[in-house]
């Protein structure tokens, strides 16, 4: 299926107050989504719900599968076709997927994964959580593969990055996770429904019975290792086209800071609270935060690093996206603060790590 | 002296079937089964509508031998797989090619609900009682006491349990339109199993539900057997677990 | 003995006397199902090739006995032959 | 100016949904606004609270570690969150529930009988808007009439819930009323 | 139930050719394994298939499960009664076991699973490959959890780690990751089976049956982040423990080496025959490899590193380990060399890259 | 004046049960099947051999209710977890409590491949045609045309395909031994349901195979009634779909 | 109005009189189930009184009506019910 | 001194036992030994193949870019690995199937009619202990003494299977020992 992309255009005038998860289910239906496949799970229900009541009356599929496994196969099988596919769910569901994903990946496939992320490990908590991070930007199945990872930090942002992961997908053959957690899904905040049409051109390799043209396969098997080789050479070559062109991160208060704060999604937002207070302290300091998880924003960190006397990565993690910042930067300490399980860092805690940062880096007079 | 006119075709090679050498072993039946699923797709002109889903077994590769459209699921996952190609290519023939390890084990949750919901899918279910791909274990399928490499002295029911009669537990289901069990043991049984192939093709055009049909196929290498053996294994013995016949048909007046 | 390369075993032509039928040997496996099923016991492994695959082909051994009742067409894996009719003798 | 309440008290007294009418009314004022419940099935007989925070720049972190007002409709409730209540902020208390006095001296404290009350409308579920109305009256952190916008913009059921919302939420606004105004009224 | 550690004993006087499958199943077996688990896969089918046959003999258990899911799930179950349990598989089957992976770390139970690993991503080839270290080192399941990783590189090695990962397993009360790749599992080599009970005392948590003991559950739900939160900092401190105490790797004409290179399982083996015709050239070179891949020896790595030149890392994958060698060092150049889908590299080819290093990174004089 | 002695008690709080608020909604069947199964576990002092596996549903924390030893599993697999308990403990008393969404969604290839292999194992298989847990969306047992948080409209066979009688295809299999449908919907199905449980408990004592109970239960707020409606729910319309009584006996002589 | 703890309605003593159930009132959710299959309808919502879980529990109308027939407890989803039986008279 | 062999040829040539048969000789005359086979389902069918190294010292890459014999049972095997072959390396060719010369110069080759030689024995699964004779009779890297015992020690058969095999190894033997040996048995 092919659409060209559009300009933004807002469908309604004023804001409306909405929860996460409807927003990003809305947000797919304006940005064209033609099958919805999912399986209930909190703190994610609410998408699939709102999926469930609109897209059977737009015309559009709507299918909760017997399970998550279920539902990313059905979503495999409806890409294959070129379709605009959705997918959400929340972190057990998003360790079934694991195998379709390697094989999404290995096909070619374009599709959007939303995972609104709780406490784990296990059957865990229902809390927000940050403690996927690892999984969706590596190691998620088997075989060396790597999928965009967007992160956004407020509902409206994740409303426009629903749209924008629609059009990775698509330009990339690629899957592509839009990585939330329990607060993004669960809050409301205002948002201004917006109808966005991303470019998706699939024309040349969906499947739609091999009329007036040579039969089509979507598939991962390659049994030669030559072949497999060959085709993961490609693989990596698009991998390296997406780290040079995708990537995006936001800067709040860099120009001056001395340390900084990276963090992503509902922990950037508790950083900038902490930012502000830290600043009423007279503490220099800025937000760095990552917005494609990967490929990381390592280049514009590594450029900040040599004026920063300190990092201070915020997880609601036990610390994993560290480890992309350590590879990123040399010669800055980075600390850490996390926590994890479901609960939440609150500014008072980030303000106090600032505080240590600062003064552990003071500059010797 | 015979003329070119007089040199009518009894019986051609399937224009959708590949020219070339299977990686099938000798006498294998998805052989025969790919066989008889290109001269149905040419004989109802399915051809240019088909997409067909693959599953991860020996057969993976029918799509290097079939020539239609094709998508490969992971292991078990075709008829979710086939579910998502149903759905977004709502005038596509759907059909998926199974086999009994990938349809009856790994893949029974997926196959059971693309049942449950009557998804309008043809399957093809490729039964040898085995898993050929990766050496010979035991399937679920598998007959008592049959020796496999992992059931060296036979399968044990107190060990391993009980073979386990899928089409028929579909067949309980609403959504089922059509299930029916054939084999390929010999010439005729091989017609018996086209027909029933075709009226499972026919009421997926039709619009009706989902249909399977069951194949008591033959895996020599897996069984130990020359192929030969193996079909009489199949005649002789198999049909025991598994009775031939129609198992349920729900289909608007055929 | 040769490695064999698609041989037919009943090419058509007008000097030939007819072959019912046509038996893409390079596919061939040897796996004897459809000498089980010929009724007029005419199909045999030719032991003097080997084809691309390392198997001996069947071959049609007596081409008048054959009735096109394309038994060994049905029952053959390899989809490996084409069955022709016996034609009623032509008047030219 | 960022302002952060928190309702909690027994699910099913509808807090979640008085909290939403709280950041609708922020948000038809123009303001940054945000809604985070506490959520999850354990919620359903259990406790539920929710955060509303309503701001003049776009807001940092929804989750708080300070409130400015802290609705309380229940003991366990009063027990979890006066502590999050910043030195001055308004701590509303369910009296009909709420026998215990809170333990913070450095806070403005408001009971209000809100189960009672709300039997007087006729349905507990109202006990929420009560208790928002009677919080709204003395701290108003948003204008009354937006939560009588909101009110009816958020509300799911037909006409007369909403009649009965609004009835109820005059009375608590009434309860919330300074002295004065209150005599006035 | 309970062993005490015995030291090992040889049960055959002459070594045996085994294929590194059966080995490693045999291993198992005298390592007192009480319970095994698996799903046909290749190249992992003959460890299956050993244990088919011998477990019964033995009176122990042996179930082909339903699929991988199943047998993890099953591994789950015994291992809550305190029964040393393995499970094997390969790629795509280790995709499947992520959600189970993650509880059972969240549950803490103990348990060998071995990933004979194929060429991905997606059904892939099935020849041998190390594109699971991601997802064996980090990200395979949701939740803040570690596995350790052991990874051999022979079949006798393998033999010897499968007993000290059910000790490890027990130890710590953690699943155990044993990471071969298909050549282990499919060659010969020669073993000298050994007999060897590792440690292993579940009594105090194993469900037996609440008889004379107040009732037990084995669960990774905590449902108020709270409990979760403690629990994950439990955890974290064991893995802290686990990083100091476990950390594993062998070194190969290092006294005098001024570029090391990086490789573990297969790739050092290949790295070993390349070390020596470089060394037979004059190239000054040694070999640095880990043997469990989590904890990853860093200490040991950054310890070596002032003294080099440069590192190599070789890897069956487009680079994954690399990134852990990367954070262990800094201030040397990382190259890499890596074949991918089922490829292995050939020692000529790790010559010439071990060649261009020392070009690249000679003294300037 | 009365003593002592003649205060006998005719129905006391079940000693295994916890004498705390449960975490249910108010009149959720859950409450009563944790009951009759902890006056079983009395009844048949299988207090301290036994091994419970937990599911993931709104009764996951049926181990904080119930005294006795837990495992729980993850979602639908709680019948792979089971037979593991089951292989290592040959003697202990081994029974899964599952939803509707796990055992019928999810779960579906762990429970058919337990009771294919006939796994010595009793499962009290908790139906109430809905995800509870989750928020009340619509489970493969939901009745056509119900309501839910996913089928706002009511399901509709045509979109989301027929209720699945998971416990009549499980009694296909050899390796059952007792099938049977009980519910709670008054004091006497209470009672039946609980000799159901009891045939099944007994059965894997005795050393028979893989039973199953199926219990019509109620969620009253996942389907927007009262618990009394809900009830009356089962009693009319549920057993409609899903009828009452023993679905299959091959137990030895009970 | 009181947050009910602990309460049982139906407490032995010397001087009381019998009683035929126990209530475990911190545990009832006002399901109301007993209500409808108490055959005497003996048992209702008590409005005075919300327990910890924020329900009016249910209490015995009539202990002399009540035939400790048991439906109630058998019911009960929240196991609040103990049943005694109705002592005869034991002569002294 | 490490000796790298490649046996190559058709799926059910019984290459791979043949190459067990020569690890396990190594492995008799105390050398470490590594056998890898080419695996997976395709080589059923197809080509099959096998990496023996026998070596002095602990065996590094069992992968190898090098070999000092080459045993090619089929024109595929003959075109795949005859690059493999070190300068002065042994090639084996079974005369029986391959016409083609090969194109290497600079190495050894011996023709044995493998196909033909193994039916006189009755069973053509023979053919590569019959190749792997002549190898070692040309190219001793274990002795045949270590292949007759490994032969019998590797043997999965009864009696019977382990004659026809021993008979098919003396036979190899006899083809691959230099003229003037052979000339004298
Ligand atoms: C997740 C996963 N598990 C296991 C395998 C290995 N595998 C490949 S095919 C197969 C089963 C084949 O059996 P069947 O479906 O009966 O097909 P057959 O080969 O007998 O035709 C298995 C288990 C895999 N590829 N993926
Ligand atoms: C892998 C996974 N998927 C989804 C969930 C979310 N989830 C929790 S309980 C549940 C279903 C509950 O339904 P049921 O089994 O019928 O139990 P009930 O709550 O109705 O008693 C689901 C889908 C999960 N925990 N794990
Ligand atoms: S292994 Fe069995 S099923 Fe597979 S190709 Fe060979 S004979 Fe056929
Ligand atoms: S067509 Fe009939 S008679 Fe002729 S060879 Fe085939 S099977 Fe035999
Ligand atoms: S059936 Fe086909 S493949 Fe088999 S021997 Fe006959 S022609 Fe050859
Ligand atoms: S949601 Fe339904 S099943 Fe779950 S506790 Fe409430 S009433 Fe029971
Ligand atoms: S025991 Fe019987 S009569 Fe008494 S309260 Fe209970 S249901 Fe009513
Ligand atoms: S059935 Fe139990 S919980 Fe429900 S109202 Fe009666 S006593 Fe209370
Ligand atoms: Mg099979
Ligand atoms: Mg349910």
């Amino acid at each position: 299926m092919t659409t060209i992309a559009a300009a933004p255009v807002p469908v309604a005038t004023r804001p409306r107050l909405m929860k996460g998860n409807e927003a990003m289910a809305d947000a797919a239906i304006e940005a064209g989504c033609d099958a919805y496949f999912g399986y209930p799970i909190t703190p994610q229900a609410e998408l699939l719900e709102r999926m469930a009541r609109r897209m059977p009356e737009l015309g559009r599929v709507f299918v909760q599968a017997e399970s998550e496994i279920g539902a990313i196969n059905m979503a495999l099988g409806a890409a294959a076709t070129g379709a605009k596919v959705l997918v959400s769910t929340s972190s057990p569901g998003m360790s079934l997927m694991a195998e379709a994903m390697s094989y999404m990946a290995g096909s070619e496939l374009p599709i959007v994964l939303i995972n609104v992320m709780r406490g784990g490990p296990g059957l865990g908590s229902i809390g927000p959580s940050q403690s996927d991070y690892f999984q969706a930007t590596k190691g998620h199945g088997h075989g060396d593969y790597r999928v965009p990872v967007l992160a956004p930090s407020s509902i409206a942002e994740a409303v426009a990055l629903v749209a924008d992961s629609f059009e990775i997908a698509a330009r990339y053959r690629t899957p592509v996770i839009l990585l939330a957690d329990g607060i993004q899904g669960q809050a409301m905040e205002p948002v201004v429904p917006t109808f966005r049409t991303p470019a998706w051109d699939t024309a040349d390799w969906e499947l739609t019975g091999a009329s007036g043209r040579a039969p089509r396969v979507v598939r991962s098997l390659h049994l030669l290792p030559e072949d497999l080789e060959h085709h993961n050479q490609h693989l990596q070559a698009k991998y390296a086209t997406i780290s040079r062109r995708e990537v995006r991160w936001a800067g709040e208060q860099l120009d001056d800071a001395e340390i900084v704060v990276v963090a992503y999604g509902t922990a950037a937002r508790v950083a900038r609270t902490a930012i502000e207070r830290a600043r009423a302290d007279g503490l220099r300091v800025g937000l760095f935060r990552p917005i494609t998880l990967w490929p990381f924003p390592s280049k514009a960190l590594a450029e900040l690093a040599p004026r920063l006397r300190a990092i201070l990565v915020v997880e609601l993690s036990a610390g994993q996206m560290i480890e992309d910042v350590r590879l990123a930067v040399e010669r800055v300490p980075v600390f850490f603060h996390g926590r994890t399980g479901g609960m939440v860092p609150i500014p008072s805690e980030v303000v106090d790590r600032l505080r240590v940062a600062w003064a552990l880096t003071a500059p010797t007079p | 002296m015979t003329t070119d006119v007089a040199r009518r075709v009894i019986y051609a090679h399937p224009s959708l079937l590949a020219e070339r050498p299977t990686h099938y072993c000798p006498g294998c039946g998805h052989g025969i089964i790919h066989r008889l699923i290109a001269e149905l797709l040419e004989e109802l002109h399915l051809g240019p509508t088909t997409i067909g889903v693959a599953s991860v077994g020996c057969s993976v590769f029918a799509y290097d031998y079939l020539g239609i459209d094709f998508v490969e699921s992971p292991h078990g996952r075709a008829p979710a797989v086939a579910t998502g190609v149903r759905r977004t290519r709502p005038d596509a023939f759907v059909f998926t090619y199974q086999g009994d390890g990938d349809l009856a084990a790994i893949g029974t949750a997926e196959i059971i609900h693309a049942a449950a919901r009557g998804e309008r899918l043809s399957v093809v279910f490729v039964n040898n009682g085995i898993y050929g791909m990766t050496g010979g274990q035991m399937a679920p399928t598998t007959l008592l006491g049959q020796r496999t490499t992992s059931s060296p002295e036979g399968r044990d029911s107190g060990l391993a349990g009980f073979p386990i009669p899928i089409t028929e537990m579909l067949a309980l289901l609403p959504g089922v339109t059509y299930a029916a069990r054939g084999s390929i043991a010999d010439p005729s049984q091989v017609g018996k199993t086209k027909t029933m192939l075709k009226r499972s093709f026919e009421d997926q055009l039709g619009g009706g539900g989902f249909s399977i049909v069951e194949i008591l196929s033959t895996c020599p290498v897996g069984w130990g057997m020359t192929p030969q053996q193996a079909m009489e294994h199949v005649a002789n013995d198999v049909v025991g677990t598994y009775p031939l016949g129609v198992i349920v048909d729900r289909r608007k007046v055929p | 003995m040769t490695i064999g390369t698609q041989v037919s075993h009943a090419r058509t032509g007008d000097t030939q006397p007819f072959q019912p039928i046509e038996i893409a040997v390079d596919r061939c496996k040897s796996c004897d199902l459809c000498i089980a099923v010929c009724p007029k016991h005419v199909l045999e492994r030719d032991v003097t090739v080997v084809n691309k695959l390392g198997h001996h082909p069947i071959r049609l051994t007596d081409a008048d006995a054959c009735t096109s009742c394309a038994l060994c067409a049905r029952i053959c894996p390899d989809a490996v032959f084409t069955i022709y009719a016996r034609p009623k003798a032509v008047p030219v | 100016m960022e302002r952060a309440t928190i309702l909690s008290g027994f699910g099913g007294q509808g807090l979640l949904f008085a909290g939403q009418v709280l950041a609708q009314a922020g948000m038809l004022e123009g303001k940054h606004v945000s809604w985070l419940p506490s959520y999850g099935p354990e919620m359903r007989s259990g406790t539920a609270s929710c955060t509303v925070i309503v701001a003049d720049r776009p807001i940092g972190s929804p989750v708080i570690d300070r409130a400015d007002l802290v609705i309380a409709l229940n003991p366990p409730s009063l027990a979890k969150f006066q502590g999050l209540l910043a030195p001055g902020g308004l701590l509303v208390l369910n009296d009909s529930l709420i026998e215990a006095d809170p333990s913070r001296h450095d806070i403005d404290v408001l009971r209000v009988p809100c189960s009672a009350l709300a039997r007087t409308v006729g349905d507990e579920r109202v006990i929420s808007i009560i208790a928002l109305g009677s919080a709204i009256g003395r701290l108003p952190i948003v204008s009354p009439e937006s939560i009588r916008r909101a009110l009816v913009e958020a509300a799911k059921g037909g006409a007369e819930v909403v009649a009965m919302n609004l009835r109820a939420l005059e009375i608590g606004l009434e309860q919330g009323a300074p002295i004065g105004a209150q005599a006035r009224s």
